[in-house]
């Protein structure tokens, strides 16, 4: 059986536990509030587990060293807030393009800008979808719990090897500096995906590094091993070469959306609460799913059938999930802490003529269950 | 014995560089170095930026990984901390390693980061038309500079000295004898090496500048050129306008990796 | 069952370990129970007001943060101010004599002792509010052993540190 | 010594850049506008083989034998 | 009568000439195609009207640099490409949330990352958007002819400087480097819009930099003048100083978004082609208009009543506009070079059950009109 | 007589840094300065960083454009340009100014653009929790270096002067009177001036590595320090660890905008 | 009116600065006329193919690229076969006849001159191009006059490149 | 010399850093835990406003008549 070990901790501690348990060997990073205690404890926890801790001098060059080390074959993650964030767009694009695996921890808090440097917010679920140029899709988890800080570093990791991809982590300020009880159990190795690697008997002329034929990555090697590996930004073919032609152009933009969108099933996870018998519900993610959990008690306790639906994958969009809600309930609260960005998608989707209310919070506290049941009211 | 041609994709010439760019020249030279220090192909990744001198990869037969503009060496810290083994090898234009990655640059020097770096300096950008960088000489017309360039240039190697690099060595495109033993020196030292190559530009830069073609670029950089042993003796106003060439610094001092490694092996000392 | 607990006062006065140790007693060294903690994040400059939020359930608790307490330590009078109003018919309030001086009228039941003489008494004024987390203890659902363990465990190696932290415990629990 | 020395030029490869001829230290090379270098005074050649090493184009190979 | 010559020249060089015209005198960037005559344009023109022309070790600084020269009086603007505006992000967010009127103009090209450097897309559209951390809203043009980039140069900085905020110019690699027939109309002073500045009365006490109670910026005197001038990117009070108290963030979160989306009719430019009586409808943006239009006078030629909606303002989105579009016509196509940028945001509108076809082109070539046409057969 | 505190929002103090933090002492000096140049207070913006010591803003009664992290000297370069009649001061911490901003320090540097920089150099990131920056001594224990720093720090000034620099001075804390001469010196500077500062972060790097008190960091500091005169008597060795004082660099070199002038007034000359 | 012209060739032979021409004519020196001019951008390398598209009209001009070419010139065999598959039968197909030879059942019609013996003879290599212009102008809705202005205008101050142009442009007319 | 020198301290401002006392360079002040600093030997006060200079919280100030 699995080790099992207990703890009260922040979510920013159980990101460092649940990173390592998941193979990753390499941190490079820039501190930020409220994220440095991922930096920290990676400081501290790598060098025991024979991995590496660099801090480069921006959140640019720490995006290309994760790229880099990951390249070498090592798992790589960095951790961040807003502004940073936004500096990793570009280097963030890389990995998309390059198709190298890396776990991006993104702790919100208030902006734009420097805003108020420590206090929550959800207000970067836009940007971890759009803030790279160019058509791409991506893959952005949210936790809700320290617990799920330890259990969904894991599967970030997973998602990240498994596609090939950069992965974001989207947490924020409440769940990065909520202490809680967390059962942190070692995986099996078998709950732990490692990149494909080519057949043995592959040879350099048959290796390919891309594939844009399935909607699955090609095998993935490290340098140094046996055979040669090539990446790029650069538009490419198979071989990892230069290929600016029109086909080619084509198929890798088509082929970076659908190897996520076209998983979708796979990839996303979604949790009810609640939902079974629910005639209101609600769909939120990250900490606002805190105060709605209590919204819902406060309601059920009233009698009023309440129930939510939580997107524990944020991208791509849990379309299914979200439109079986939107299709049996009248309406539809989402909460979040911010003007409405999930509210936007939601109603993209809203093809029920169901009643989609939305219920923010934009001044760096906590939404609480009255806020979101006082909107409820106001319908 | 190997000959370059062993480390290069060589049915992909002619490549796409200008006629007398001074590109190719540095491209037979590094791919000659792997083939004297008969180095196992899949023991070397290369890291490159975005310009034109960054497309080296694309006739490279080692790993290589092209990244944007300007952060090559960052994701070479990446890769060289990821596996202390390889021969890590940066190749950068001057923008991409002095103007938008400069950062980066003084950084890694400071760091010592185990791996070499290569900029070729051919004083501008050349991939998108010639505009100045941070190494275009005072004075000189560029696409962006039509009435003269009025900042000063960076001199490189001085930068990386100052910045703790612990090799620095500078060569030009006419002295490939030379620009071949820095960088398999470079390659040699265990530690951050940078050698800063002078090559010539002349669809942009000689052409802005009036300065003819490739070959007489090249001999305007050799009579330029001052050994650094001569450069030693000769005071500031001397150098004015003057490229010392030669190994600059050469300096031991413990790597990144090396010094990382005894924390490691610290800290599981009891395991 | 679900308890909702604030410790107050100001930076340098060990709430926050404190809450640290509640919360681990009830994650670790208890069976079936959940805690979370919340702190005020943010200033540079300490001896100002700061809290700490702990709320101990035997079910998973969603909103973490406690907007109607039902036990309280007060080490501050700015803390007591702060927090005087969210008080309730059965809030315990309990406080330092010393420091804080109780609202007329305010509602709760107003428990007070004089927390740093003792810890003085004690021969390490930084026990303050470990005797206060004895006196609160049984309305916290915690048992003393599952807090001893956790100071054990918090201070493992300084072995005078944890022996006279289960002192000040102890004398909490004795009041 | 000239008899052991072969200079090849490939045309494929070669932009006619002009710098091997210009930069012979020994003057070997002759290269015209439009055309690929020719070893004119192959006799001269004492093997050194910057003309190979300049070359941007890997278009010109010095044998010696 | 204003004095007016007519060119023949680049969508790039129009842009020059358009930013001059508008009174911008202070450029900085660093060059990247397909935009960098814009940079050399500037270079050559600037100083020749005593402006300054700089070019900055890269975007980030360029974007700092040119918010420091506006704060500082000058008019400022930049020009770049896909990786070079994923660079800018955080300091756009700064221009945002700091209230200093810029103009940036991104002349799109395929990308995630490097990808096909010097070939066209429309793929940055909505990193527009939603590229910066933080809730907030953002204006942004789109040019379809070299017309275009002279007159709507002008509209930009007018924008800009009367909302106070960066603009963003998105064109593209078609319009930058299309030479076509432009007339350079030199406007009259009162069709340009200079900053509003406080009242000659105003003393230091009363004034205040930032106001949340309208949706109309305070007045932004430059520094260096009679008042002193304070400009932050954190949370600010009505002086500009420090305030991350709750309330305050909450006001500037709601204003910054507010003085935009409620200003909608007043930014938003439309265009409409043959719409009148049209039964099939074409909405777009961009280069993607030419073809469009020609698409359009193929299928009126065939006696098809076909029209075209173009959204010189892309962003805040023309609502109206478009819902006008939607809930008239049956069937909706929405060309672009993109995999789907606008057409996601139309669908957002559809209450109406129309048809939305996409027409998407992603191989870095022009979208032509038989491929327009060819998505309306296949219906 | 003006005063500093004409130049300062006395009233909002006490201020946010912790106690025996010695960025109150350089904004004590900054604004002493001021009243020393008798400047009118609307001449002057002062554009910063994000650190605590970029929060001098908030006790400043100038104009203050408060920008991003390490992008001080990029604001202040459009500032600089915009409108040259303005005195420019920019103040940065050791993070912001040479760790994430040590590109823009070097190009300003390198252009000579006519702005002082003010850099508080406390060997780590205070506002974030005492993690390790690009001037972090070696061996050092910062909450990111917990088994002690293996890098090389900076030496900030030998990087601006090989950046090219025309103005560049060190001071500390512990020596306010010398501290006002360099910053007057920096600010009656035609180009780029920089002044770096050491100072105590006792809260943080302090109290890692064991240094007592502020007031014990500063002796230690004062112990350390060596007028450059002297220094320039020692070897490296007597060097290593010491902090060289004083006017380090003072050249007479054209800055940025009165070069860029004569372009403007050559293209404007028939007009 | 909308005429479509390709103007064809390798790098260096003056195509673009010609399309500009046409263009500025067009544009600025004829009333009432739009143009549109494209270029293929993209590689460092010179000799290779280039391409620049054209079109005339009195009309705005939606989709800027031909699809069907209306005149074409080729300069270059490389250029030729890329666009034969175009031609229709009212194509205007110009040729130099030393560097192209046409394909067997091409549709369109081909008008072949020795454009670069022509202009070697006229003294200046680089107008060949120039000629060539001449000869297409009356398909192209232009009068030479405005063309001589964009000439005139293009090379301004340059007198000696204005008159040897001129006189290739008339050569091509008389042609 | 003492009698023309006054030495205020803001109880608002200082933060009992110790820095004025303990660098003072005649001990002039003292300052205890949880004090501000007092000028105990006055009289032995040059007036070189050192202590102000270097008070990072603009709490002490040097008054020479
Ligand atoms: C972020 C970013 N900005 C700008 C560019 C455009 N760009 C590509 S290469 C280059 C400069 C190349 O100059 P250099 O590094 O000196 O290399 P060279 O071409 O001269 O060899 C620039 C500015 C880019 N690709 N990415
Ligand atoms: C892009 C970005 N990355 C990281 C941060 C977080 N951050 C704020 S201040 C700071 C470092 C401060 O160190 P320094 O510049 O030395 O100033 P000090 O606080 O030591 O005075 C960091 C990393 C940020 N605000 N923006
Ligand atoms: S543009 Fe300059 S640097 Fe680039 S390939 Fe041509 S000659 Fe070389
Ligand atoms: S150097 Fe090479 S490319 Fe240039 S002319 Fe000689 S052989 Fe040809
Ligand atoms: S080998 Fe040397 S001497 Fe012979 S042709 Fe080449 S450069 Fe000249
Ligand atoms: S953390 Fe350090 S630098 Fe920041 S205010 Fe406190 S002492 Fe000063
Ligand atoms: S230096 Fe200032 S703050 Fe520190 S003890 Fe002295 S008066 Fe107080
Ligand atoms: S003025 Fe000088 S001598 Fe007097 S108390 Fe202050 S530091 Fe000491
Ligand atoms: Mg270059
Ligand atoms: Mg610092």
């Amino acid at each position: 059986m699995s080790k099992s070990v207990k703890k009260f901790i922040e979510g920013n501690n159980a990101i460092v536990d649940g990173a390592i348990a998941a193979g990753a060997r390499f941190y490079a990073g820039y501190p930020i509030s409220p994220s440095s205690e991922i930096a920290e404890g990676a400081a501290k926890e790598l060098p025991r587990h024979g991995g590496v801790y660099i801090q480069m001098e921006d959140e640019i060059s720490s995006m290309a060293a994760l790229l880099g080390a990951s390249l070498a074959g090592k798992k790589s993650f960095t951790a961040t807030s807003g502004p940073g964030f936004s500096l990793m767009q570009e280097n963030l694009g890389l990995g998309i393009m390059s198709e190298i695996p890396t776990v991006i921890f993104d702790v919100q808090r208030s902006g734009p800008s420097t805003g108020a440097a420590t206090k929550p917010a959800q207000a970067d679920i836009m940007q971890a979808r759009y803030g790279v140029h160019g058509d791409h899709s991506i893959i952005a988890l949210s936790p809700s719990s320290v617990q799920d800080c330890y259990d969904l570093s894991i599967v970030a990791f997973n998602l990240a090897e498994k596609y090939r991809t950069p992965v974001l982590f989207m947490t924020d300020e409440v769940i990065g500096h909520l202490r809680e009880t967390v059962t942190e159990v070692e995986p099996d190795p078998s709950q732990i995906f490692n990149r494909v690697q080519p057949g043995e008997d592959v040879t350099q002329a048959e290796f390919r590094p891309y594939s844009f034929s399935s909607n699955m990555p090609a095998p993935m090697p490290a340098v140094g091993g046996r055979l040669l590996m090539r990446t790029t930004g650069s538009t490419h073919d198979e071989k990892g070469e230069f290929g600016p032609g029109p086909a080619n152009i084509d198929r890798v933009t088509h082929y970076l959306t659908d190897k996520i969108e076209k998983n979708v099933d796979d990839i996303t996870i979604t949790r009810s609460y609640q939902l079974e018998d629910a005639e209101v519900a609600f769909i939120t993610f990250g900490c606002s799913v805190r105060s709605t959990m209590t919204a819902v008690d406060i309601l059920r306790a009233k009698g009023v059938k309440a129930g939510m639906l939580q997107l524990v994958t944020i991208w791509p969009m849990p379309e299914k999930a979200i439109r079986a809600v939107l299709s049996k309930v009248e309406t539809v609260v989402v909460p979040e802490m911010n003007l409405g960005q999930l509210a936007g998608e939601v109603r993209k989707f809203n093809d029920y003529g169901c009643k989609v209310i939305q219920a923010n919070r934009t001044d760096g506290v906590l939404i609480t269950p009255k806020q979101i049941l006082d909107r409820l009211e106001e319908k | 014995m190997a000959t370059y041609k062993d480390y290069m994709l060589f049915d992909k010439l002619p490549h796409t560089w200008c006629a007398g760019c001074g590109d190719g020249i540095i491209l037979q030279s590094i791919a000659a170095v792997f083939a004297e220090m008969e180095l196992d192909k899949h023991d070397i990744t290369l890291v490159s930026g975005i310009g034109c001198f960054g497309r080296v990869d694309d006739y490279l037969d080692i790993n290589c990984m092209h990244v944007t503009h300007g952060r090559a060496l960052a994701a070479a810290t990446g890769v060289a901390l990821g596996n202390p083994e390889l021969n890590v090898l940066v190749t950068m234009g001057d923008g991409d390693g002095t103007t938008i990655g400069g950062n980066h640059l003084i950084h890694c020097a400071r760091r010592n980061i185990d791996l070499t770096a290569i900029i070729a300096n051919n004083y501008n950008y050349g991939q998108t038309g010639g505009q100045y960088s941070g190494t275009t000489p005072t004075d000189s017309i560029t696409s962006t500079s039509p009435y003269g360039h009025i900042e000063q240039n960076f001199d490189i190697c001085k930068l990386a000295e100052a910045a703790g690099a612990s090799y620095v060595a500078r060569s030009t495109a006419y002295n490939p004898v030379q620009m071949r033993k820095l960088i398999r020196g470079g390659m040699e030292h265990k530690g951050f090496a940078l050698i800063e190559v002078m090559v010539a530009c002349p669809t942009h830069y000689g052409r802005y500048n009036r300065q003819g073609e490739a070959a007489d670029m090249m001999k305007l950089m050799n009579e330029q050129s001052v050994p650094v042993e001569k450069a030693r003796t000769m005071t500031e106003e001397e150098l004015e306008g003057r490229i010392v060439t030669g190994l600059l610094v050469d300096k031991d001092r413990e790597d990144y990796y090396t010094k990382y490694k005894k924390i490691i092996d610290a800290q599981n000392m009891d395991k | 069952m679900k308890i909702q607990i604030v410790l107050s006062g100001v930076g340098g006065q060990g709430l926050i370990s404190n809450g640290e140790i509640m919360g681990q007693a009830a994650s670790i060294f208890e069976e079936g129970l959940f805690a979370t903690m919340t702190a005020a994040y943010g200033s540079e400059t300490r001896g100002t007001f700061t809290k700490t939020d702990v709320i101990i359930s035997d079910q998973p608790i969603g909103y973490p943060n406690v907007d109607e307490p039902d036990v309280i330590l007060c080490l501050a009078q700015v803390a007591y101010d702060r927090y005087v109003d969210k008080f309730h018919d059965n809030t315990k309030i309990f406080y330092d004599t010393e420091m804080v001086e109780p609202a007329e009228g305010a509602k709760g039941e107003h428990i007070g002792y004089d927390f740093r003489a003792m810890s003085i008494e004690l021969g390490d004024m930084r026990t303050a509010n470990t005797i206060a987390l004895g006196v609160m203890l049984k309305h916290c659902a915690l048992r003393p052993d599952a807090v001893k363990q956790a100071i054990a465990s918090r201070f493992e190696g300084k072995d005078k540190v944890i022996a006279i932290n289960h002192k000040a415990l102890d004398l909490g629990l004795s009041l | 010594m000239s008899k052991e020395i072969k200079i090849s030029v490939s045309e494929k490869r070669c932009k006619q850049c002009g710098i091997c001829a210009a930069l012979c230290p020994k003057h070997v090379l002759d290269q015209e506008v439009g055309c690929v270098p020719v070893a004119a005074r192959l006799e001269d050649c004492i093997g050194c083989r910057l003309c190979e090493m300049r070359c941007p184009d890997f278009a010109i190979e010095v044998e010696v034998k």
